[in-house]
């Protein structure tokens, strides 16, 4: 493991996670669907868990990678209340397209 | 006592008025009148007292009640001097008065409010002792302002018509233009001398406390102003003539024999300031000149007969300003008391004969009433003789002293004066023989009712006309007693010429005037039996002259109506600007209120974008703009 | 931590009482704890050793999870406070869904342990999860209205932005930690800042915008007018009040012991802070829903709250935001048991709906006015010591052009608060039929002992600012 | 026994006025207002045989603010003023039956009770919250016992709300600066802050701003007109009776000692802003119809003038200044009141539909004369003692000065005897004017007699402000 980080570098691991976290938000960004929004954020939620799981790494400490479950945890929860609302959205506008909810506005 | 007694003089006029004012409904019309004479007559004997007393031991009375004002430099006390000058104003303020208020009890017996009547008579009278008593010039102007309400209320007294309430209001407003002057007068005065008083100035005078001269001049010149106000002379004279829509005794009471002269007691008061700014004086002397010239050819072609005398009035303290003007204190004092006596009188005898009439006061409707009215006729010629200046009657002596002194001192200021003369024995003979002589030309109807006046009207008359008659001999030329009396407050008396052959000359000229005037009066109106035309058939100069030269028309022009048109800009303009740019303020928040609604689109893609714009700009701002 | 305990047992306790048909007991229970435990914060606070119960909660390991300074202790006092109030304003109005009462309770009674963690947070993966129970609770409560259209959308903006401000603040924690190797907040405070890598100040900075989300400041202030007005008005109490206030003081700590030493950084926050004052104050001024309106008059507060960064003496701005936050969250409180009264008899929000209030309920509008007036800042409401106390500070910072912005503000602000009270006290009701039906006891009871409670602190703000010495 | 007991008074009596119920708010109020009045009246006669009557507590530690009341010759004249108009203004209102009684009447008495503490805090920020609290009470009286259209009278109201509390905002960023100076509210204090000039001259603007909005001064003014005319009386009366004048005190209490640099510096600019105010009120109240509109800018030109007198920074403009606020006092809530009491007979404000008063109803036109007569500063009226030293102490400052605001003497005179002539005199009215009642005389008669006895005899009220006046011009000229 040392060696790799070493080899590879921290600063690559954080490129990368920012890479994905970017990714992430452009899909939110860019993306009309819920669903595939929420699946955005898991992504940017993803490459923060991938950093610090590198980070934990970097700094020998286990801190980070318990962080990490936390974070799994809280993302799954969070998504359960999501999708939970997401039916709830899609009974009232028989979609999921976030275009159609505009009315709140002004 | 002395105290107690000066109370009493100053009090029981307003004790009168309290009566009248509170109870004056309550009693009867005779009687309401009867108190507020009395209480007149009260401040009369009291001043008589004080008179003799003080024209034997030669030391004024002094009264100090409380202070008042207080003020950095100087404080103000309520106190009271009786001095000769005083005294002498007060005797024929409170004589007249308490013949005016006898008069009244009659004249005005058929008015319902005739206790407010006599309650505003002895308010007045009570101001107008204030003013004369006062011996510092707040106190004075108290009196001041006091009469000029008075004179208000008594212009305005039939109150129901507009006009007469506009003649009221417009009396009242330019008394306070120059009640302005007298304040700002007052300011400097009290800047300079840090007192009010006039003996503490007198004597600070006296004992050569370094002045500011050209700051005194400005306040001399204020206190002028003032008593061009009160006295009014040009420019502020207009209002007198419209104050005519008051009772006649008003006419005769306020704006004839008391109050107008006002002006005069004040630039006679502080005499000793005045002649330390000869300028003053000079401007004085012009004003007072140039007003007798033009009042007195106003009053050539008037027909309502309380207005000739009105202008008349104008133009008679036109001729003690010049007096004043040429230092002559006395003079014009004299000629103060001797017009008191014979305007008084004319008045209340145009008062009698507008009571016959019923309210009549155009002379072109007037005529031959001598047949029915003798007493009125009679008293009525003394006085007028008297104001034409026809020997020996009083006003001969009074203005023959004023245009001697102004030969003497400034002789173009004695040919107006003359001519102002001439037109005064045309206008007044004009008067008597429209009113008096030839034919009734009223209705049939107002011939029927003709009659002389009841007892109470006649009886002031005929003291007036006495007092008129032989009032100049207490200045004969020469032998005057009354420069003796008052030598003690004038400080600087007019050098007195010698009768010599100048002299006699002139009184020989100036009666020739007069005569010169009753001619041409006796000739348009006795021999050729003229009546003056109907007023649209006024033209050319007589129209102007008509018309008082549209002084009041220009007035209105370049003062009153610009100030109506600045208050419809500040109204329609101003405010609305003002009130528009502080809305505006508001608006501009609501409208950007309005416009961010647009941007609040409820759209979340469009918030998330603001969300990551939001997010790069700020790590932008902080890390790469250093 | 023994706070939290309590805390998220009283909430079991509620989800079980009603297993066991206990609904009736529920609020008064709850509402009951609460003030127990409201009480044995109190003497935490007070008392020298905080331990009180000798539990050893305030001792090693939970001191690196768990500080209870005052600062913290005091915060959470006002949050137990806030859901006291909270909880007692539910059965009214729930009562058309009593079933679900329980699970209401319980959910402000977790959000109320999120709160607290967050704000006693010693160890950022303790705030982390304070503020994702906070979060999710609150994603829960605006959309608790599953059938109505306008609940799912504030719901669903709510939970996607939310969502997303959370990978912000989890990005900034990781880079903290990838900077300083640890959690805990005590270590970071004491590492030499000049020695982090640049990943620590970019980290500071992910983790303020997360937060500014969350009290809502501009540019991320979109959802709050749009949720505020979507949800549920309960729901919005919370959250304008509990939720807006623990965000914000969170926030407050988690800056000012992360210390980030950046040249612009405050300037970000003041400029942040004017904008959000007066982007809130302006659109404040057009808005016809009460909630909406309230929404942006809460982004303008959170504007003023901002300018407690402008400190030189920290317990004194730590004293100044709590009173801040007191002030504003009791009007709050005050102003939404009323606005909680108008919208379940008129059945909507509208400005219109409060016209001729002051004539039919006399006494709900007067508590109204005040909780407006407060809001706005006039004395003797406590709201204006609020601003006060917050000027002063600023001023001694020195930075008069951040007041005087404030201080226009709060003139633009009297334009809508006015908006209001001029509907209640000069506007006819347009119907009277409903006249007769007298004001529910808790609302009334609520509003009534919440804006006492803020006048009190108005008369004696010595009782809220000597809490922090 | 201090101070504080008469805050205490009224505002107890605003509590039980409101309990007691619609039916004896009135008496309540009335017994009340007395009170207090009497209660000042104990306490200045107290203080004028050397007792301390101050009141002094700690209020909060940081920032330190004292409940700080003081008792000095200015202060208890406002306050005697405030509580010896309240139980006219309340008597007043006996005539007009309003809804909601007690609320009204409470409102009256929350609003002296506010402007009592502005007058007595000497500590910065208790006496800006008693400054703004004062403002609540007037807003709702306006707001809803007004008179007139309802669009229009919430437009005037809200806008002169907002518009005041905008000005006295800034004031209250100025002590807060201040305070940072001093780390003390205590006004004398504030008046030994070093500060360059610089600072004096932002903070004197910054005081300025809220007491140009409330006399008002042009061009601040334009919410005044508009409020007193459809305020109802008794707000009228206590917003130009009492409430303008504490920004005239303020300017005297604060302003002045504060930043003196500045004062001196912009002198003439803002006697002359002042005296422009006197003019231009003057014009205007020619070209109204309103009778309220028209007292409105008469006020306008006779607080201008006020103010300018404040700004000589002499002794006798003070002092002018002070009694000139108690002269005005009266005789405006006089006149506010006849006013009033022509409103309810003849149910319009318009003048052009008044007229011949005094055929049917000569008591009250006599009253109506009289202050009329005050109003217009005649001599023997108190307000001539007061107008007398403003305008001495602008013609100290310079001759023109005193004859430009001088024409308020003879435009005050137009405008006033113009509206008194269409008003009460001419032909009789179609309308009946019932004569004025008992109550209404009663109230009349009390201002009359104040306005005509301070008027003859003003000693004692001139001697009671001269000290502390003197005492303040010392911190104001201590630069010079």
């Amino acid at each position: 493991m040392e060696n790799i980080l070493q080899e590879i570098g921290i600063d690559n691991y954080i490129y990368l996670a920012t890479l994905l976290f970017c990714i992430g938000i452009f899909g939110v960004l860019y993306r009309r669907n819920a669903i595939v929004m929420f699946m955005s954020i898991e992504i940017m939620l993803n490459a923060v868990n991938l950093l610090l799981v590198a980070f934990s790494t970097y700094h020998q400490d286990a801190a980070g990678q318990v962080f990490v479950f936390f974070s799994m945890a809280v993302a799954a929860a969070e998504v359960a209340v999501g999708l939970a609302i997401l039916v709830a959205v899609f009974r009232n506008h028989n979609g999921i397209d976030i275009d159609n909810l505009k009315n709140l506005k002004g | 006592m002395e105290t107690n007694l000066a109370l009493l003089l100053l009090f029981a006029p307003f004790a009168g008025f309290l009566i009248n004012i509170f109870f004056g409904k309550k009693i009867s019309r005779t009687l309401s009148g009867t108190l507020g004479t009395i209480a007149v007559a009260v401040s009369f004997a009291v001043t008589v007292f004080f008179f003799l007393q003080v024209s034997s031991t030669k030391v004024p009375v002094m009264v100090d009640l409380f202070q008042w004002l207080t003020l950095q430099n100087f404080s103000v006390n309520f106190s009271f001097q009786l001095d000769q000058l005083s005294l002498l104003w007060l005797m024929f303020v409170t004589g007249i008065g308490t013949l005016i208020h006898v008069y009244s009890i009659s004249y005005m017996h058929d008015d319902e409010n005739i206790n407010k009547f006599f309650a505003y008579l002895n308010l007045f009278i009570f101001f107008m002792i204030t003013l004369v008593m006062g011996s510092n010039l707040l106190i004075m102007f108290i009196g001041w302002e006091g009469v000029g309400l008075c004179s208000y209320l008594l212009i305005g007294f039939w109150y129901k018509n507009q006009d007469y309430n506009d003649a009221a209001k417009k009396a009242f407003i330019m008394n306070r233009i120059g009640d302005l002057g007298f304040l700002i007068g007052i300011f400097i005065l009290g800047y300079l001398f840090h007192t009010v008083e006039f003996t503490g100035m007198k004597s600070m005078i006296d004992n050569k406390w370094p002045i500011n001269e050209s700051l005194l001049g400005v306040a001399m010149l204020c206190l002028f102003i003032g008593a061009c106000g009160k006295s009014a002379q040009i420019p502020l004279y207009t209002w007198l003539p419209d104050a005519m829509a008051g009772p006649t005794p008003v006419s005769a009471l306020i704006h004839a024999a008391t109050m107008v002269t006002a002006g005069i007691f004040m630039i006679t008061r502080l005499n000793f300031l005045f002649n330390l700014t000869p300028d003053v004086l000079e401007i004085i002397a012009i004003v007072g000149a140039i007003t007798s010239l033009v009042a007195a050819s106003i009053g050539l072609v008037q027909n309502d007969i309380k207005k000739v005398l009105a202008y008349s009035t104008v133009s008679q303290l036109g001729l003690m300003f010049l007096a004043l003007g040429l230092g002559a204190y006395e003079v014009a004092v004299f000629h103060v008391i001797t017009h008191a006596f014979f305007k008084a009188c004319l008045f209340l005898g145009s008062g009698s004969v507008i009571h016959a009439l019923h309210g009549e006061q155009d002379m072109r409707n007037m005529g031959g009433l001598r047949k029915v009215m003798k007493i009125t006729f009679i008293t009525f010629l003394i006085s007028t003789l008297a104001i034409s200046g026809l020997p020996p009657l009083s006003g001969f002596f009074s203005k023959d002293e004023i245009l001697l002194t102004a030969f003497h001192h400034n002789k173009p200021l004695w040919v107006i004066g003359s001519i102002a003369s001439i037109m005064t024995a045309f206008y007044m003979f004009r008067l008597v023989y429209l009113t008096f002589y030839k034919d009734f030309r009223g209705t049939e109807e107002q011939k029927h009712h003709l009659h002389e006046s009841p007892s109470l009207i006649t009886f002031p008359l005929v003291v007036l006309a006495i007092l008129a008659f032989f009032g100049g001999a207490i200045s004969f030329p020469g032998m005057s007693w009354l420069n003796e009396y008052l030598a003690p407050v004038i400080a600087k008396p007019a050098v007195h010429e010698h009768l010599g052959t100048t002299e006699y000359i002139l009184m020989g000229i100036a009666v020739a005037g007069a005569f010169l005037g009753i001619g041409l009066a006796y000739n348009k109106y006795i021999s050729k039996g003229e009546v003056p035309p109907q007023d649209s058939e006024i033209t050319g100069v007589a129209g102007v002259l008509y018309n008082k030269y549209y002084v009041d028309e220009i007035y209105t022009a370049i003062i009153v109506k610009p100030i109506y048109a600045i208050g419809s800009f500040f109204k329609n303009v101003t405010e609305v600007a003002i009130s528009a740019f502080i809305f505006g303020l508001g608006k501009v928040a609501v409208l950007l209120g309005n416009e961010g609604k647009t941007i609040q689109n409820g759209s979340i893609g469009f918030y998330l974008l603001f969300f990551v714009l939001g997010v790069c700009s700020i790590i932008g701002y902080i890390f790469l703009v250093k | 931590m023994d706070i939290l305990i309590a805390i998220a047992g009283l909430g079991i306790i509620c989800l079980v009482a009603e297993i066991f048909n206990l609904r009736k007991a529920i609020v008064p229970v709850t509402v009951a704890g609460l003030l127990g435990v409201l009480a044995f914060v109190g003497a935490k606070i007070f008392s020298k050793n905080p331990d009180i119960l000798g539990l050893g909660f305030d001792k090693e390991p939970y001191i690196n999870m768990i500080i209870n300074d005052k600062f913290a202790l005091s915060f959470s006092a006002l949050f137990i406070l806030l859901t006291a109030f909270l909880v007692a304003l539910s059965p009214e109005f729930h009562k058309n869904h009593k079933a679900k009462l329980s699970d209401f309770v319980a959910i402000k009674l977790f959000l109320l342990t999120g709160a607290i963690a967050m704000i006693s947070f010693s160890n950022l993966s303790m705030f982390f999860l304070g503020i994702e129970i906070l979060s999710i609770s609150l994603y829960i409560l605006a959309a608790s209205n599953p059938k109505d259209v306008k609940s799912n959308e504030a719901g669903m903006k709510y939970f996607l932005m939310g969502a997303f401000a959370s990978g912000i603040i989890l990005f900034g924690i990781a880079l903290i930690y990838g900077a300083t190797g640890s959690f805990n907040m005590l270590t970071i405070n004491a590492m030499d800042r000049e020695a982090l890598p640049s990943w620590y100040n970019i980290g500071a900075v992910m983790l303020t915008i997360g937060l500014m989300f969350k009290i809502a400041a501009v540019p991320f202030h979109f959802w709050a007018p749009d949720v505020y007005e979507g949800s549920p008005a309960l729901s919005t109490a919370t959250m304008s009040t509990l939720a807006k206030v623990a965000a914000m003081a969170s926030f407050f700590k988690l800056i000012t012991t992360l210390n980030p030493h950046l040249p612009g950084f405050l300037t970000t926050i003041n400029i942040i802070a004017v904008l959000s004052m007066t982007i809130g104050n302006l659109m404040a001024l057009k808005q016809t829903n009460v909630k909406r309106m309230l929404g942006f008059s809460g982004i303008s507060h959170a504007g003023y709250m901002l300018l407690a960064f402008q400190f030189r003496d920290l317990t004194f701005a730590q004293g100044n935001l709590f009173y801040y936050a007191f002030a504003y969250t009791l009007a709050g409180i005050a102003a939404f048991a009323v606005v909680l009264y108008v919208s379940s008899s008129k059945g909507n929000e509208e400005v219109y709906s409060f016209n001729g209030l002051g004539k039919t309920k006399p006494l709900m509008a007067a508590v109204l006015t005040c909780a407006l007036l407060s809001m706005a800042g006039i004395p003797i409401f406590s709201g204006f010591f609020g601003k006060m106390f917050l000027f002063n500070q600023v001023l001694d910072k020195g930075r008069m052009i951040l007041v005087v912005f404030a201080v226009i503000n709060s003139i633009i602000a009297v334009g809508y608060y006015f908006k209001l009270i001029l509907a209640m006290y000069s506007k006819e009701s347009i119907e009277n039929k409903e006249d007769n039906n007298t004001v529910p006891f808790v609302y009334s009871a609520v509003a009534v002992i919440a804006i006492l409670i803020n006048i009190g602190i108005g008369l004696c703000p010595e009782l809220i600012l000597q809490l922090m010495r | 026994m201090d101070v504080s007991f008469i805050l205490i008074i009224l505002l107890f009596g605003a509590g039980a006025t409101y309990f007691v119920g619609d039916k004896w708010a009135s008496k309540a109020a009335l017994i009340f207002s007395f009170a207090a009045f009497a209660a000042t009246a104990y306490l200045t006669y107290l203080f004028s045989t050397g007792h301390k009557v101050n009141s002094m507590h700690l209020w909060i530690h940081n920032p330190m603010v004292l409940f700080a009341l003081q008792a000095d010759g200015l202060s208890l004249a406002m306050t005697l003023l405030t509580t010896a108009l309240t139980p006219i203004i309340v008597f007043t209102s006996f005539g007009n039956l309003f809804p909601k009684t007690r609320s009204f009447y409470a409102l009256i008495l929350f609003m002296a009770f506010a402007m009592v503490g502005t007058f007595l805090a000497v500590d910065g920020l208790l006496y800006y919250i008693f400054w703004e609290l004062s403002l609540i009470p007037i807003y709702f009286i306006a707001l809803i016992w007004g008179s007139g259209d309802a669009k229009e009278r919430k437009k005037a109201v809200i806008k002169f709300f907002i518009y005041t509390f905008a000005g006295s905002l800034f004031m209250l960023v100025a002590f807060i600066y201040l305070y940072q100076k001093r780390h003390s509210f205590l006004n004398v204090h504030l008046y030994t802050a070093i500060l360059t000039k610089n600072e004096q001259i932002w903070i004197f603007f910054a005081f300025f701003l809220a007491y140009a909005i409330k006399i008002p001064l042009i061009p601040f003014h334009t919410w005044q007109a508009n409020v007193y005319q459809k305020a109802p009386a008794a707000g009228t009366m206590l917003l130009s009776g009492i409430m303008l004048k504490m920004a005239l005190y303020s300017i005297i209490r604060w302003q002045l000692p504060i930043a003196p640099y500045a004062a001196a510096q912009y002198k003439y600019l803002l006697i002359g802003l002042s005296i422009a105010g006197v003019i231009y009120g003057s014009v205007l109240a020619l070209k109204q119809n309103n009778i309220k509109k028209l007292l409105a800018y008469s006020s306008l030109a006779h607080v201008g003038l006020i103010a300018a007198g404040t700004y000589t920074l002499t002794l006798d403009g003070l002092r002018g200044a002070v009694l000139q606020m108690v002269a005005h006092g009266f005789g405006v809530v006089g006149l506010f009141f006849a006013a009033e009491i022509i409103e309810r007979r003849f149910g319009t404000q318009e003048i052009s539909e008044m007229g011949g008063i005094r055929l049917q109803s000569p008591k009250f036109t006599s009253m109506f004369l009289i202050l009329v007569l005050a109003s217009v500063a005649l001599p023997g009226t108190f307000n001539f003692v007061g107008e007398f030293e403003l305008l001495y102490s602008l013609a100290q400052a310079n001759i023109w000065l005193a004859v430009i605001g001088g024409t308020t003497i003879i435009l005050g005179a137009f405008y006033m005897l113009r509206m008194f002539q269409y008003v009460m005199l001419g032909e009789a009215n179609t309308k009946v004017f019932k004569d004025v009642t008992f109550n209404e005389g009663l109230a009349l008669v009390l201002i009359l007699a104040v306005l005509l006895f301070l008027g003859i005899y003003p000693k004692p009220l001139i001697d009671f402000i001269t000290p502390e006046l003197e005492k303040t011009l010392v911190f104001i000229n201590r630069f010079n």
